[in-house]
Order: structure tokens, then sequence, then C-alpha cells
């Protein structure tokens, strides 16, 4: 297996607080991870250095061997990393399929003398970003809805938006910041069967921030633990939820317990 | 009356603005004149009606009511402007449509410099209200050094550089050249100037400016002479200047109504129209209109009592010869120029706005116009001399 | 109220000297160290221009010059930045809760010093100017014109922007735009009317101590410093530092912070949301006033049209030090000040430039600023959390 | 006995949006009383209407039989009113402290603030140790302390809680209940949104079922956890 | 939920009737044609004039709007707008050449507003010194052809009036290098900042303009370069102007500086076609799905591969180039050219226009453009004219018995123009927030943003900060 991202010893200060704290991490490819802990353990932080909107103190990232330091987001975009956000940022007066549209801008060849003359070539590009976003639409599960304007629908059918959006960069792999926050148990469900075919069906690398645990431990096939910006554990689902570490500071016994049975459960699906 | 042939006669000057105050006595002078010398006209079975523009003092605004006035037909001369930054591009629009225009107030050369056979004026230029300065100042005991502000209007800086360049032939030291968009506060203006300590401080711009100016220059210790072109003559002055505009010299093409011995009808009866003292460029407002009255009737004469084509007051205008207005006697040459303008230095005398009338003359002269001058002497030199 | 510290306990005279030294001491300090450092810059700026080029017009050493400008300049810098400031700290408290750039502030601080003028008009008409107690006559001057600008501040708000709140960012900057043209406007008309002139000189005339400029024997020469400079610089420390103990220390200051940062959360604490903004806009529109009253004691002449040009500077000063930072604002309009008068003072000697590149000059220090720093001098340079 | 908080019939729209289509709901002093629904369903429209934020188009809110439908937010809050909005949205750059200063901003006498500041700090020890820190830097589960703490300062009469365990670590899901009955138990009545339906339903006595903006079931806690639907829509069994 | 009732009320009758397209565009034809007889036939010395001036002529001006509206069919359409602009207008150019005057002037804040509008509307760009690059293009015409400039003058460089298209190009070119100089070191500023470091460049030109006639004199300072050439006016266009004063029976006016005006007015509306297309043809494509990615969530939308500053630097450089266009045009038309026309009130009013149009529309931007300056040049001014006509032949307001004679000068109308037009704008944007014809996008966030939206905290959107903590100091 080949590993596309590599971090190692990544830092990141705000003031005196450091929010990412020496860490490394490797994302195999065509994998699904998941990156788990307590709030405020630096979990989107290291999101954002990733993709480009922090600038990291020290450390190295590859990506596909290449170093992602000193790029700008949209590079980093265009070299094959796609996001969404923690807190949803749709472009909220665009409809749905605009939004789509706009995910692919760094695939496009923008030419203004092409756009202003409307040669052949770019009506056939813009037919087929059309195409190509309602089939993301379709692949999300939002066939039909392209011409709603994104900022009314349904929160879940919000984070489906993001996702598509993010889907149509042509991602070799994607970031996903707590995708299933304020979901119903039906819904994440849902939305675990999304991953699963991103991965399976695109050929897409994961990787997820999650607080539900059912989710993380039924979906990824790697769990990586930040506590106080520092990796406290990595391993698979059952290393980590028998990890005494991870129970101290982020699951509590409780939830360790439940989501045992419940995870065999939804195994079954 | 409804069928009374009307003529028009049209203002366009700042009725808005900070230099409303000139541009509403352009606007009451003209009105006054069309209501009490339009007596020839009315006999003719005229009607003489006013229609003043405000042209913000803003080109963009003077050209689109020129546009606007020149398809009134009825409409057969101008009276304004103010700014000449406003009054040349306008000018253009009227000598297109061969709309005459008279202007009270602009001093600039470029006015009539241009040679349009349709743009007069009854002042003098700022070529020569440059230079009369600076000779009188070079005249001055005890100046040797000059510092040269303006408010970077084409106006103020047009006579402050002339000013300064007669002032270095006259053989001063022209310390500096500088130009000042502040109104209010010239405290970083002043600076340089108290360190520079210049002998004279001439300011070309407008008294609401300049009064402000040295009032604070004065305060902040600054102990020379100061001097200014026509923009400076107004009441306001000393009121805005103070104290320390006591001692001020000046230069007028337009000398205030209470100079002019004839004006002293006219001061009463504008009072008495508009409630309040004839601010500058009013009376002469009065002579421009009167200029334009007199050069229609003629031409309705020559029209054999009907309304007579722009063209033929634009002509008469220009052949006016010694009409005696209230602020002098004015001949047009080819440019448009009077032939001979007067000229006057003038000094402040009190702080009190209502003693401006008292401030002393100094030296009056006439200078003939750059035209007329070599037309007279058949010499290229147009070039004035002061104390006559 | 000492309700500044988070304890819990009884006003004890360490909390006292607590308070003092946060509300007082601490914030003049802070204005000390900003006027100095800001002068210390400029100067080492002057004399480092002086080195490079020693002479640059015949007959002029600009060394020489600057040691006979040097005070001069500091002096006018202060005046004009503590105007700024005032001025600024009313855009930066509207912008910090309602996200938009009051553009009829620069028109309510011209009420301020019309304001003003008619006090001492009426004063002056009645007789009775010469006898009122130099303090007392300040003091007055400036709370009417706070009062008023205050209450206008509070009128337009009501009348021109609440109705948009929730429209989108640019509405009401038109809204203010218009309340712009049309306050200059109905101020002319009322002044054209009454006084039959809208050249609003103060009438200093009588005041024989307001006319007497102080002589400082500073080096080679003596300096002029006119009272109303003094008066300017005295009067803005003194509303500055009610206006830090107003937002800081007082639960209403801490009700209008809440407001800038979530509205609606705000309300759910039960804060009159409106009263706040009201409030806010009274607290800005009276610094606006008192700037205008100072300034107009200061400049001896106002007209309607007198706030564009110190409105635009104090928006950029607001800027400058990163809108929506109350210090930012002080600091702003001070350094803008400062920078100002140096290049005012300085630019004359350079005969391609001179006077008139002073605001060129002033904006290329504010881009380069704003290029190294995005935020302006003090504002929070927050990376944007996603 | 009149109800201590009763929406009647009421409809709620975001512009063209209708969120709430004919709600009925009664809360009961000293109750906890828990709103299930999936996204979009209108919980948090039904407690922003009841708080004032959002406003009833039809139908009306009683607070004590008083009809409360229009008022603004402060005036909600001054009748007793408490309201931890959803995404805990605390004043960022507030410190700990003047954000529960601002919660207990209809209070005006000194001691009484600092009693209820004591009493907060006994339910979160954690925000007395953070005073001084502005409430933006404060970590996610620590935000939701002060979130409710802010909202018990105003000793509302009823608490309506959005979401209270939304994006918190597990280990804090359950203290955040422990302490919801906590506080239940020293005379707050409780109005509880909650996604964790299993969570909710065992603090709560009774509970309602939202469904695209009305109400489609209601029933005591007990019985909603054993219902077929309940069970698999809302506690994710099959 | 009140629904609709569906009455048939006679009024009802009739508006369905009206939306007939047959009956729709004999409609719109008999109403141009009312406005246009009306207007070439008032009689500018009757005592009403300006009044009905007042209403007639924006009733034509606004007729393009209405037919855009009407339900007749596209076809149709555009042959309404075709015969309005190359018949109608001209023909009332003939009759009254200040009326195209106006038009020209309303085509060149048109102009000035739709490329503003590219700028603030679509990237969400606020400038304030927009004014700049069309000095920047007059300034480029000017400077080569006006006599007073004597550096080109007097080396001989000035180019003659044919050389004007050519111009047009090259305004285009220089105003979008200026705004790219500009652009690139200012555009990663946010919001607001952006707003006053546009403000200030607008200043920094103007000052620069006013200026640089010292050292070398390329600009006449303050003086304006007079003598602005123009293009020649092609012989055919002359000869038919001629030929149709000749037909239509009219008093041969003066047809050189007819032709003359009417070749700006093509121009200008050719010019103003071409930004039309160019700004839809962008909207419409992925650059303008970027620019409104940008205005809705600049992080969003360089974290999803849009780069920002590029995009941004082009927003900027063909809002720029449009106006530098406009300038030129602007400069031969007014023959003269100086720095007080480029102040900061010109920036503001359009970006007025753009605003009370209805940000973010081409439609809008241009409706905002002919409203604010019919209400400028020709609304306001024939206020104060009718009182002035009114005043000149002693009116007396019946039932109040007040004779217009006896209003004071001070109130004049003609001084209080700008207190009106500020009137009318607070009055506008409280009634149409969205602007007078919004762009259906916009209205509805208008509408959402209703529902109270959370103030989100972030360097763009700052808040009321304390002062660093003095108690920690
Ligand atoms: N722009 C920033 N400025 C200052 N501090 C920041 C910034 N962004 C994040 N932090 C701090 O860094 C720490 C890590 O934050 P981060 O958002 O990465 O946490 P997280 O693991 O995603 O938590 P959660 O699960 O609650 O989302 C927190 O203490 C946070 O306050
Ligand atoms: N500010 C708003 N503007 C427009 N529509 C809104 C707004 N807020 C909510 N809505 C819409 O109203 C409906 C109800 O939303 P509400 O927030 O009450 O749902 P909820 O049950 O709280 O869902 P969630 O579990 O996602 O919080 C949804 O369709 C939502 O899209
Ligand atoms: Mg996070
Ligand atoms: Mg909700």
């Amino acid at each position: 297996m080949t590993i596309i991202l590599d971090v190692r010893d990544l830092t990141k200060k705000f003031g005196g607080l450091t929010a990412v704290n020496n860490v490394t991490i490797g994302i195999e490819e065509r994998s699904i991870s998941a990156i788990i802990g307590p709030n405020g353990a630096g979990k989107t932080t290291l999101f954002n250095l990733l993709t480009g909107i922090y600038k990291p103190d020290s450390g190295t990232m590859l990506f596909n061997g290449r170093s992602l330091i000193g790029l700008r987001p949209d590079q980093v975009n265009a070299a094959g990393m796609a996001r969404t956000f923690q807190s949803i940022r749709l472009f909220p007066g665009m409809t749905v399929l605009e939004n789509v549209m706009v995910g692919m801008h760094s695939r496009l060849n923008i030419s203004l003398p092409a756009t202003l003359l409307r040669t052949p070539g770019f009506q056939i590009q813009e037919k087929k970003v059309k195409q190509k976003a309602s089939d993301l639409l379709r692949f999300v599960g939002l066939a039909g809805k392209g011409d709603e304007v994104s900022r009314n629908l349904p929160y879940g059918d919000q984070r489906r938006i993001e996702i598509a959006r993010a889907l149509a960069s042509d991602p070799k792999l994607i970031l996903l910041d707590e995708p299933t926050a304020g979901m119903n148990p039906q819904e994440s469900a849902a939305a675990m069967g999304l991953f699963r075919r991103v991965r399976d069906e695109l050929g897409i690398t994961v990787v997820l921030i999650e607080h539900d645990m059912k989710v993380v431990m039924g979906i990824s096939e790697h769990i990586t633990v930040l506590d106080y910006g520092q990796k406290i554990a990595e391993g698979t689902p059952a290393d980590i939820r028998a990890n005494p570490r991870v129970i101290e500071a982020y699951l509590g016994r409780r939830a360790a317990g439940t989501t045992e049975q419940e995870v065999s459960a939804e195994v079954e699906l | 009356q409804d069928d009374a042939k009307v003529i028009k006669i049209a203002s366009q000057s700042p009725l808005s603005g900070p230099q409303s105050i000139l541009g509403t006595a352009i606007r009451n002078g003209a009105e006054l004149a069309i209501e009490q010398l339009s007596g020839p006209l009315t006999e003719m079975g005229f009607k003489v009606e006013f229609v003043p523009f405000d042209d913000q003092a803003t080109p963009d605004v003077g050209v689109a009511n020129a546009n606007n006035l020149v398809n009134d037909p009825a409409i057969l001369a101008v009276v304004g402007h103010l700014n000449s930054g406003v009054a040349i591009p306008s000018s253009e629009v009227y000598d297109a449509n061969n709309l005459v225009m008279v202007s009270p107030a602009n001093t600039n050369v470029n006015i009539t410099d241009r040679g349009l056979p349709t743009v007069n004026r009854i002042c003098g230029r700022d070529d020569t209200q440059g230079a009369a300065g600076a000779a009188f100042a070079a005249s001055l005991e005890g100046v040797e050094s000059v510092y040269v502000l303006h408010d970077t209007t084409a106006y103020g800086q047009g006579v402050a550089e002339f000013f300064a360049s007669a002032a270095e032939e006259a053989g001063l030291t022209v310390l500096n050249v500088e130009g000042t968009t502040e109104t209010a506060n010239f405290d970083g203006v002043i600076q340089p100037i108290l360190a520079l300590d210049p002998d004279l401080i001439y300011f070309g711009g407008l008294y609401p400016q300049s009064g402000i100016f040295i009032n604070q220059a004065r305060a902040a210790g600054y102990e020379g002479f100061f001097m200014g072109p026509d923009g400076f003559d107004a009441s306001d002055f000393a009121e805005l200047a103070g104290e320390a505009g006591v001692g001020t010299y000046y230069t007028t093409v337009a000398a205030p109504p209470t100079f002019y011995p004839d004006a002293a009808q006219f001061i009463e009866d504008y009072q008495a129209k508009f409630g309040e003292d004839p601010q500058p460029f009013a009376a002469q407002a009065y002579d421009s209109a009167g200029i334009v009255l007199a050069a229609i009737a003629k031409a309705a004469e020559e029209a054999g009592g009907e309304a007579p084509t722009r063209e033929a007051v634009a002509a008469a205008v220009r052949a006016t010869e010694n009409y005696d207005g209230i602020t002098g006697t004015y001949t047009f040459d080819d440019n448009g120029d009077p032939e001979l303008a007067t000229y006057v230095i003038l000094q402040v005398k009190s702080a009190d706005p209502a003693e401006w009338s008292s401030n002393e003359v100094l030296d009056e002269f006439q200078a003939p116009s750059p035209l007329y001058a070599v037309m007279q002497s058949g010499e290229a030199t147009p070039e004035a001399t002061p104390g006559s | 109220m000492l309700d500044a510290r988070p304890t819990v306990g009884a006003v004890s005279l360490r909390s006292l000297a607590e308070w003092i030294y946060r509300f007082i001491l601490f914030p003049i300090g802070q204005m000390f160290v900003f006027v100095v450092g800001a002068a210390v810059v400029l100067t080492l700026f002057a004399y480092g221009l002086a080195l490079l080029f020693p002479e640059p017009r015949p007959n002029i050493v600009l060394v020489d010059q600057v040691n006979r400008q040097l005070p001069g300049m500091i002096i006018s810098g202060i005046t004009t930045g503590f105007v700024y400031a005032m001025i600024a700290l009313g855009y930066t408290l509207v912008y910090g809760v309602l996200k938009f750039i009051n553009f009829a502030h620069s028109e309510i601080f011209m009420v301020g010093s019309v304001v003003g003028f008619e006090v001492m008009r009426r004063l002056d008409d009645a007789g009775n100017l010469p006898f009122w107690n130099p303090v007392l006559l300040i003091m007055l001057i400036i709370l009417v014109a706070m009062l008023f600008s205050g209450l206008l501040a509070v009128a337009i708000e009501r009348i021109a922007y609440r109705p948009l709140r929730g429209a989108p960012r640019l509405v009401p900057l038109i809204s203010a735009i218009g309340i712009s043209f049309f306050l200059i406007d109905f101020v002319r008309a009322f002044q054209a009317i009454t006084r039959n002139d809208f050249n609003l000189t103060y009438p200093t005339n009588d005041l024989e101590w307001l006319r007497t400029p102080v002589k400082l024997a500073i080096g080679e020469g003596t300096v002029n410093v006119r009272p109303t400079q003094f008066v300017v610089v005295l009067g803005a420390v003194v509303t500055l530092i009610a206006l830090n103990y107003f937002v800081n220390g007082t639960k209403l200051g801490r009700g209008i912070r809440a407001v800038s940062q979530d509205m609606t959360t705000a309300g759910l604490m039960g804060i009159n949301v409106n009263r706040m903004v009201s409030l806010t806009f009274f607290v800005g529109g009276s610094f606006g006033g008192a700037a205008g009253a100072l300034f107009g004691m200061n400049v001896g002449t106002v007209t309607p049209f007198v706030g564009f040009i110190p409105g635009i500077k104090a928006f950029t000063a607001a800027v400058l030090g990163g809108i929506g930072n109350v210090t930012g604002a002080l600091l702003g309009g001070l350094a803008l000040g400062m920078i100002e008068a140096f290049l005012n003072g300085l630019l004359v000697y350079f005969p391609a430039l001179g006077q008139r590149y002073t605001d060129v000059f002033a904006f290329s220090v504010l881009i380069l600023i704003l290029i190294f720093r995005p935020s302006g001098l003090l504002g929070e340079r927050v990376d944007e959390k996603v | 006995m009149t109800a201590l908080l009763e929406l009647q019939n009421v409809h709620t729209y975001y512009g063209h949006i209708h969120a709430l289509k004919g709600v009925n709901l009664r809360v009961d002093e000293g109750e906890i009383v828990t709103l299930v629904g999936s996204n979009g369903a209108g919980k948090s429209t039904s407690l922003r209407t009841i708080s004032g934020i959002a406003r009833a188009k039809v139908g009306h809110v009683h607070l004590e039989g008083r009809d409360i439908t229009g008022l603004k937010p402060h005036e909600v809050t001054a009748l007793g009113v408490g309201h931890v909005p959803e995404g805990r949205r605390i004043f960022p750059l507030l410190t700990v402290w003047e954000n529960l200063e601002i919660g207990a901003w209809n209070v005006s006498s000194r001691s009484v603030i600092s009693s209820r500041m004591e009493r907060v700090f006994e339910l979160f020890p954690r925000l007395k140790e953070r005073l001084n820190q502005k409430g933006g830097t404060l970590s996610g589960g620590e935000q939701q302390m002060l979130a409710i703490g802010r909202a018990l300062m105003a000793q509302p009469r009823i608490l309506l809680l959005d979401e209270p365990s939304m994006g918190l670590a597990p280990v804090l899901v359950e203290g955040i209940f422990d302490i919801i009955k906590q506080i239940n138990a020293q005379g707050t009545t409780i109005l509880l949104v909650e996604q964790n339906a299993l969570m909710a339903l065992e603090v709560a006595s009774r509970g309602y079922v939202l469904q695209s903006g009305s109400i489609a079931l209601q029933d005591t806690a007990h019985n909603l956890m054993n219902n077929e639907m309940v069970r698999r829509v809302y506690l994710g069994e099959n | 939920m009140a629904t609709k009732s569906v009455s048939q009320s006679p009024w009802m009758n009739v508006r369905t009737t009206m939306r007939q397209p047959v009956v729709a565009g004999a409609l719109l034809v008999a109403y141009i044609l009312a406005a246009l007889l009306i207007l070439s036939n008032l009689d500018r010395g009757s005592l009403w004039f300006p009044l009905y001036s007042t209403l007639a002529f924006p009733a034509l001006v606004l007729s393009p709007f209405i037919i855009l509206a009407s339900p007749v069919r596209t076809p149709l359409k555009v042959i309404l707008v075709a015969l309005l602009l190359f018949v109608a207008i001209p023909y009332l150019g003939m009759r009254d050449s200040s009326y195209l005057e106006l038009i020209i002037q309303i085509c060149i804040f048109a102009g000035l507003a739709l490329g503003l509008n590219i700028v603030v509307g679509f990237a969400g760009l606020l400038d304030l010194g927009y004014i700049a690059f069309f000095a920047v293009g007059a300034y480029t015409w000017a400077m080569f052809t006006s006599q007073a400039n004597t550096v080109f003058n007097i080396n001989g460089w000035l180019v003659s009036g044919a050389a004007f298209y050519g111009f047009i190009f090259l305004g285009v070119v220089v105003a979008a290098v200026v705004g790219i100089l500009l652009g690139l070191p200012v555009l990663r500023l946010r919001g607001d900042y952006l707003a006053i470091v546009t403000l200030g460049f607008g200043e920094m030109i103007r000052v620069i303009a006013n200026n640089l006639d010292k050292p070398i004199n390329f600009t006449n300072g303050s003086q304006g370069l007079f003598d602005v050439g123009r293009p020649p006016v092609p012989p055919l266009l002359y000869n038919s102007v001629v030929g149709a004063e000749a037909m239509l029976g009219f008093p041969i006016a003066n047809a050189t500086p007819l032709s003359q005006q009417l070749l700006f007015y093509f121009i200008a509306i050719g010019i103003i076609a071409l930004i039309i297309i160019v700004a839809r043809r962008l909207d419409n494509s992925p650059i303008g799905r970027a620019w409104t990615a940008i205005r809705e969530d600049e992080v969003a939308a360089i974290a999803m591969g849009v780069p920002l500053v590029r995009m941004k630097l082009m927003a900027f450089a063909m809002g720029a180039s449009f106006a530098g266009a406009i300038g030129v045009l602007y400069g031969a038309k007014q023959t003269f050219v100086s720095p007080e026309s480029f102040s900061l009130i010109q920036s503001i009013s359009i970006l007025a226009m753009v605003i009370v149009g209805g940000i973010g529309g081409i439609r809008g931007a241009l409706f905002g453009a002919v409203i604010v300056t019919l209400l400028n040049l020709l609304v306001l001014k024939n206020l104060s004219l009718q009182i002035n006509a009114l005043r000149n032949v002693d009116f007396i307001v019946p039932i109040i018995n007040f004779h217009i004679r006896d209003w004071p000068t001070q109130l004049e109308p003609a001084k209080y123009e700008r207190l009106i037009f500020g009137l009318l704008l607070i009055v506008m944007m409280i009634f149409r927030p969205a602007g007078l014809l919004p762009e259906p996008r916009r209205k509805m966030e208008l509408l959402e943003a209703k529902g109270e939206e959370p103030v989100t905290v972030t360097a763009e959107n700052p808040v009321v900060t304390a002062q660093p903590d003095a108690g920690k100091a």
C-alpha cells in the first residue's frame, strides 16, 4: 500500500497555544481514516494546515510525494486534496448546481478570450461541467435539487452539497470535518454509506473528523487520536476503543461501552 | 402681455456649495440688471426673462446646463461663470451654438485666448493682475523674499504663477510656489513658511480659504506681509481674517461697488431687493447683463424689431464700444477682453466687515489687454505697467 | 461603580488604585507612548531625509529647516491627530456594531463644529461672552456640541439605518451618503437664512486668553502655541479616557461589545439591542460633535462643508489603526496626523513634489502598512477560524 | 392548571419557507421535556419562536397563561425564559466573567449577581479557572458550559436548550446530561432539543417528535423510547 | 394564509388583455410614440415646459426597460429597442439637441455603472476610487490631442482625431494595466479596507493629474487640457443629418455639432452594448461563478480551488478597462479634461447608481444610472427652472393664494438640488433596499437576511474590541 499523505512533526502555534504539536500521520491510499480527539485537540487545525489555510510553524507535509508547504489553498485543491468544513460553508446565494460547478474551478481551462468569444471549446467545457455537476449531485443523493438556492435546503442536504462540491475537483483525497454533526442516527447511517461509496466507486481516499463513535468505529480502517495537539494513540477501531488513555481523555466510560454493541449491529448493514 | 415676444438671458454660476456666495452675487446682479435695464427692449414689445442656472462649480454640470440652455431658442445670452474651469468647457458649447457669453469674473487667460467669437469678459486678466501684484510687492519696503501659495484651482494657481514669475523678474526671491486644498486647518501649511520666513506671502485663491489661512498664520507667529488677488475682495474676508487680515494687500480687477461712484444707486437697489450687501462680482454681473441687454436691443433694432438671431447678438456684444457701466467703461477687443481693464491695489484697513468699503486704494491703473496693447504699440509686449 | 473587576467583594483601597491605574493612568500612558513613539520615528525619518538630501534646493540646508520646524510639526501633528482620533472613534464604534461605514459621520462632526459656533455666537450676541470662565465656557461648548451631535446621530440611525438592518452591506452606505448630502445643504440653508452667510467664524475677539499665543522657546527660536491647541489636546485626552472607561469599564459598554459580537444572542441575554445600537450612535456621534467643537475653536472658522476632509482622514485613521478597535482609532489618528504634519513640513523642499503630494504620500504609507498588516496597526490579526 | 409554557398552533416562516406548520406543545413547571426530530424539522425554530428571535405568523405562545407572541427577545428573557442557542454562541471577545455578567443583564444588585455566579461555578468549576480568558479561545466543551452558565445567570424559570451535546466529545456529552438533570433538580424547568434522542429521552419525563414543522408524536419519554418509529429513526435501531 | 381572491373586476380584465403580446406590443408602440411626439413638440417658451419635459423625457428614456419587461416576444423587443435607439432618439436629438446631450451623459454613466457593477456587484469588491480609471482613459486621449499639452504639442506628437477608435482600445489597455498595478498590492485586503485604499487611490490619481504640469507638462495641471480632439464625423452621417433635416422640414439647424453629437451617441451605445455583452458572458461562465463564490465566502472559494487574487485582479481590470474606454469617449465629447471632473463625489454617485438600481444585475446598473442621472441633470434642474418660470410670470398658487414671487431667494430650489437628491437616496433605499430593479438572487438574500443571521467574528467582520487588557499589563 502506498502512503498518499505523509505528515511529519507538524506544529502550529497560536500565540502561546500549541494547537498542533509535532504530529506525524501517514494516510494510506484508498483508505478511510478518522481523526478523533476532545474538543480543541487540534483536529480542525490540522485540516487547515493541510489545505493551506494556515501556515505550519514547522514540520513537513507530503501529498503524493509533493510538499504542501507554502501552497495556497487553491493550489492544494488543484494538487488533489479537497475538503468540507466543520461549520457548513456553502455559497449560500448560489444554486446547488452552481456550488458544485465552482468546485471544479481548478480543473477548468479558464481563458478570458474564450469566455468572451464563447468559443466552441468553451461551450463544450460548460456543457461538460454542467453534466458532471448533475452526476455528482445524483451520486450524493440530491438528484433534481440542482436549481434550488443552497441556503434554502435542510442541513443534511447542505452537508451533501459540500461533499459533492469537494468531489467536483476530482480529488485523490477528501477531508471531511464532522460530516455527520447534527444528523440523527438514520441520517448518519446513510452518510456512512455515502463515504464508503466515495472510496469504493470513485477511488478517493477519505479522512474524516467525527465525534459520533458509531460513525467513527463503523467506517474507519485507521484512527488517529489527538489530545492537546499531540497524537496520543493510533490504530484500528478495536485498538482505540480499548486504549485506556483514549477512554480517559475522550471516550468516557459509557461511550466506550455502548459503542461496542452498537457497532456490531452496524457492521451487518 | 401674453403675446409679447420673450427674450431670455441666462446666468450660470455656483448657487450651491462653498462658493455659492459669489455665485449668488453673479446671479443677483444679473437679475437686477434685467429688471432695471430692459426698458428699451420692453418698449420694442419684448418681454425679458431671467433664467439662473446652478453650475455647482463643476465642469460636468456646467456643460450639461450649457447644453440645456442652448436649446431654448429664446435664450440669447449667458452671464457667467465664476470658475474658469467651468467656463472653458461650457463656452465650447455656447460657441458651437453661437450663444454669446459675457463673464463678470473669469480672469483666467485661456477664457479669451482661445479666440472664440462668442466669449467675452469685462474683468481683467490673471497675467496682468499677477504682474501688477508682483510689481507692487517689489516696491514694498523690506520685501525681498516671497512665498507663493495657491488653491490648486485653475484660477488660483493661474494667478499665483503669473505673480511668481513676475516677482522673480522683478528681482524678488521666490522661496516656493505651493498649492494646498486645505480649507480649515492650515497648521501643516504654515510650519515650513515659518521656517523659511518670507517677507511676504502671496495667496492665489478665494477669501474663504485665504481669510482663514491669514488668521491662522498670524496666530502661529508669522509677521510679514500678506498679499492676494481679487479673490480676497469680499467683506467676509475681514470677518474671516480678523485682526490678522488688517494690512493685507490685494489686487483686484473688480473693485467693490463702493469703489465706483456710479454704483451708489446699485448698492441701494441691491440691498432693497436681496436684503444683503452686494458681494463681489454682483456689480460686474450687473454690467455684464447690461452690455448684453444693450447689444440685444441694438441687434433687435437692426432686425427691424424682430427677435435678433444669436449670431447678431454675439456680433453686437463683441462690437460693444464704450459701454458706460457702473464699474467702468467697456470696449471689447477681438478676443473678447476689455481693451482697457482697471486694476486696483488696495489694503485692508479694518477687521470690521462693515468697514470693508473703506479699504484704502493704494494704486489704480488701466492696463490694455494683450491684443489691444499690440494694436496700440505695434509691438508684442503685453506687459502691464503699474503705477501709470 | 467599580464593576470592572471580576472579583466579588467589597471595594478596597487596592481595587481603587487598580481602577485608577486601569482607567486613567494606563490610557494616558498609552497615549503618551503613541505620541512619543510617532514623534521619534518621524523625527528620525526627517533627519534621515536631511542626510540623504542635504541641499534639496539651492541655498536651503535641510537640516537647518528641520531643526527650525521640528517643534511646530510635532505640535501641529498632535493637535490634528487628536481630532482625527476623536472622529475615527465614531467610525470605529459604529463599524464594530453594525459593520458598515457611517459615511454621515463626517457631517455629524460638522454639525458639532457648527453647534459650537452657535453657542459662542449666542453668548456673544447676548454680550456676556467675555465674562465666562474659560474652563466653564469650553466645557459648555463641548457638552452642547456632544449632546446635539449625539442626538443627531441617534436620529439618523433611527430614520435611515434601522429600517435597513439585514439589507446587503452596501445599502446603508448609500443612505448614509444621502444623509450626508442632506445635512450639508440643510445646515447651509439654515445658516444662509438666519445669518445670510455660512462661513461661521467663532467670535473670539473678546476672549483675550484664547487669542494670545503662548511662546515656547525651543532650540533656535520660539514656537507659538495657540491656546486652542492646548484645548484640543486636553479635551481630546479627557474625552478619550472617558470613552475608554465607558466601553471597557461599564455595564453599558459591555452591552455594546456584546451586541457588536452577536446581536441575536445579545437579545437572548435580555439586552435591548436597538437601545444599545442607539447608545452606540449617541456615543460615537457625541465624540464626533466634541471633535467638531474643538476643531472649530482651533481653526476659528467652519462651514457646512468642513466635515468632508477630516471625515475622510479620520476614516483612513480608523482603518490604519484597525477598524473596530478603539485603541487602534486613537493610534491611527495620531499616526496620520503626525505623518501629515511631517510630510507637509518636508515636501515643500523638494521642487518636483511639494505639499500637494502630501495626501499621495500619506495614502501610500497607508497602503504600505496595510500590505504588511492587513488588519491595520492594532486590528486583531485573526487567521479566520474555519 | 395553566402550563408554564404553551404553544398553540404556531406557524413560523423564514421568508417564503414555512418552517413551523402548526406546532402545539406544552411544558409544565418542573418538567424536562424533550423535542426530537430530524434535521430541518423545526426544533430550533420552535425555540426561536418562543424566545422571540423568530416570529409566529399564526398562533400563540403563552408563558403561564400570558400571551408572549411577538415580544422582542429581551422582553421574553425578562419574563424568565432562558435560551441556550444552537452552536453555543458565546461572545468570543468577552472574557468568561464578562460573558456571565452579560447573562445577568437585567439584574442590578451586585450581591445577587455574585451569588448566582457562585452557583454557576458550583456546577462548572472549570469556568472559575478560566475567568479572565476570552470566550473565543475556550474549547468546545468549555464553551458549552459557559453558554449554559450564562443562561443560568438570569435565573430563568424555564431553560430552552438547543442541542447542547452537538459537536462535543463523547466524554463531555455525559457530563452535559448530568448537569441538565442537576439544574432541573434545583428547580428549573427545561425544554431540551436534541439529536441525541437516546440520552435526551433518558433524562426527560415527556417528549415530542417534530416532523417537517409539525408535531408527529407526543408521549412520555418511556413510551417514546419504546415506540417503533422512534427506535428506528431517532435511536438508530433496525 | 390569505389566498389572492380571484375577482373578475374590470381592472383584472384590462390586465389580462394587456398581457396579450399583440395588445402589449401595440400599447408599447403607442406609448413610445406619444412620449416622442410630446417631447419633440414641446414649446420651450411655454410656461410649463420644464414640468412637461420632466414627465415626458424619462418616460421615453425608460421605455427600453418597459419593453424588456413586457410580455411581447423577443424579436419584437429587439425591433422596438432598435427603433427607439436608432430612429426615435436621433429624431428627438434633431428637434432638441439638449436631450441628445442628456442621453449621452446617461450613456457615459451607464457604462461606468456597468463597469463598477462587475467589481462591486459581481466580485463584491467595494471600490470607492473607480473614477480614477475613468480619468486615466480621459487623460490618455486628451494628452495626445490637446493643444494645451506643451510636451506633445511642441514635439509634434499630437495625434489627429481619426486615431480616436484606436485610443478607445488604448484606453482599455492603459486602464486595465493601471487597475492591475493597483490591484496587485491591495487586493489581498478584505472588505472595507479595500474601500479606503481605493478611495485613496482615486484621490491620488486626481492629485497627480492636478500636478503633472511640473516638472514636465503632461496634464496641464489645474488649468486642464482644453481643445481636446474629436473623432471626425463620417461624411455619411453628416449627409444623412442634412438630408434628414431637409426631409423632415426642419429649419436646418447646426448640422455640424448635431452630427458630432450623434456620432458620440452612436459610439456610446456601441460601447455600452459591448459592455453588456461582455458582462453577460462573464456572468454566465466559470469566471462569473468564481466571482460570485468569492463574494459569498472567500475562504470556501479559495479552498475549492478558486485563485482569489487572480480572480479579483481580473474583476478589477475588467471594471477598470470599461471605465478607460468610457473615459476616452468622455474626453472627446467634453473637449476639456480637468482634475475637477474626477472627484470622490463622482465615484460615490456611480456607486449610488449601481446600488439604487439593484446591485449585481446588469439591468439594475443600467436602470440606476438612468434614474440617478435623470434626477441630477433633468428632474432637479427642471424643478428649479419651473419655479423660476412661474416666478417670472408671477404665478399664484391657487387655493392658498401664494405668490411664487414671494418665495425667498435663499430658498431657491436651484440651491438645494443636492439636498433633495440626498433625501431621495434615503427614501429609495428605505423602500427598495434591494434596489429598484433587483437581481432575483440578491432579492432573495435580502428576504432571508431578515431572519436575523448570526454575526461571525472574522478579520473582515471585526467587532468593537477592548483595549489590550490593562489589568494584566
Ligand atoms: N485562528 C485561531 N486563532 C487562535 N486560536 C485558534 C485558531 N484556530 C484554532 N485555535 C485554537 O486551537 C485549538 C484547536 O482548535 P481546533 O479547531 O483545531 O479544535 P478541534 O480539535 O477541531 O475541536 P472541535 O472538536 O471542538 O472542533 C483550540 O484551542 C482553538 O481555540
Ligand atoms: N435563517 C433561516 N433562513 C431560512 N431558512 C431557515 C433559517 N433557519 C432555518 N431555516 C429553515 O427552516 C426549517 C427548520 O429549521 P430548524 O433550524 O428549526 O431545524 P432543526 O429542527 O433545528 O434542525 P437541525 O437539527 O438541523 O438543527 C429548515 O428547513 C431550515 O432550512
Ligand atoms: Mg473542529
Ligand atoms: Mg436546530
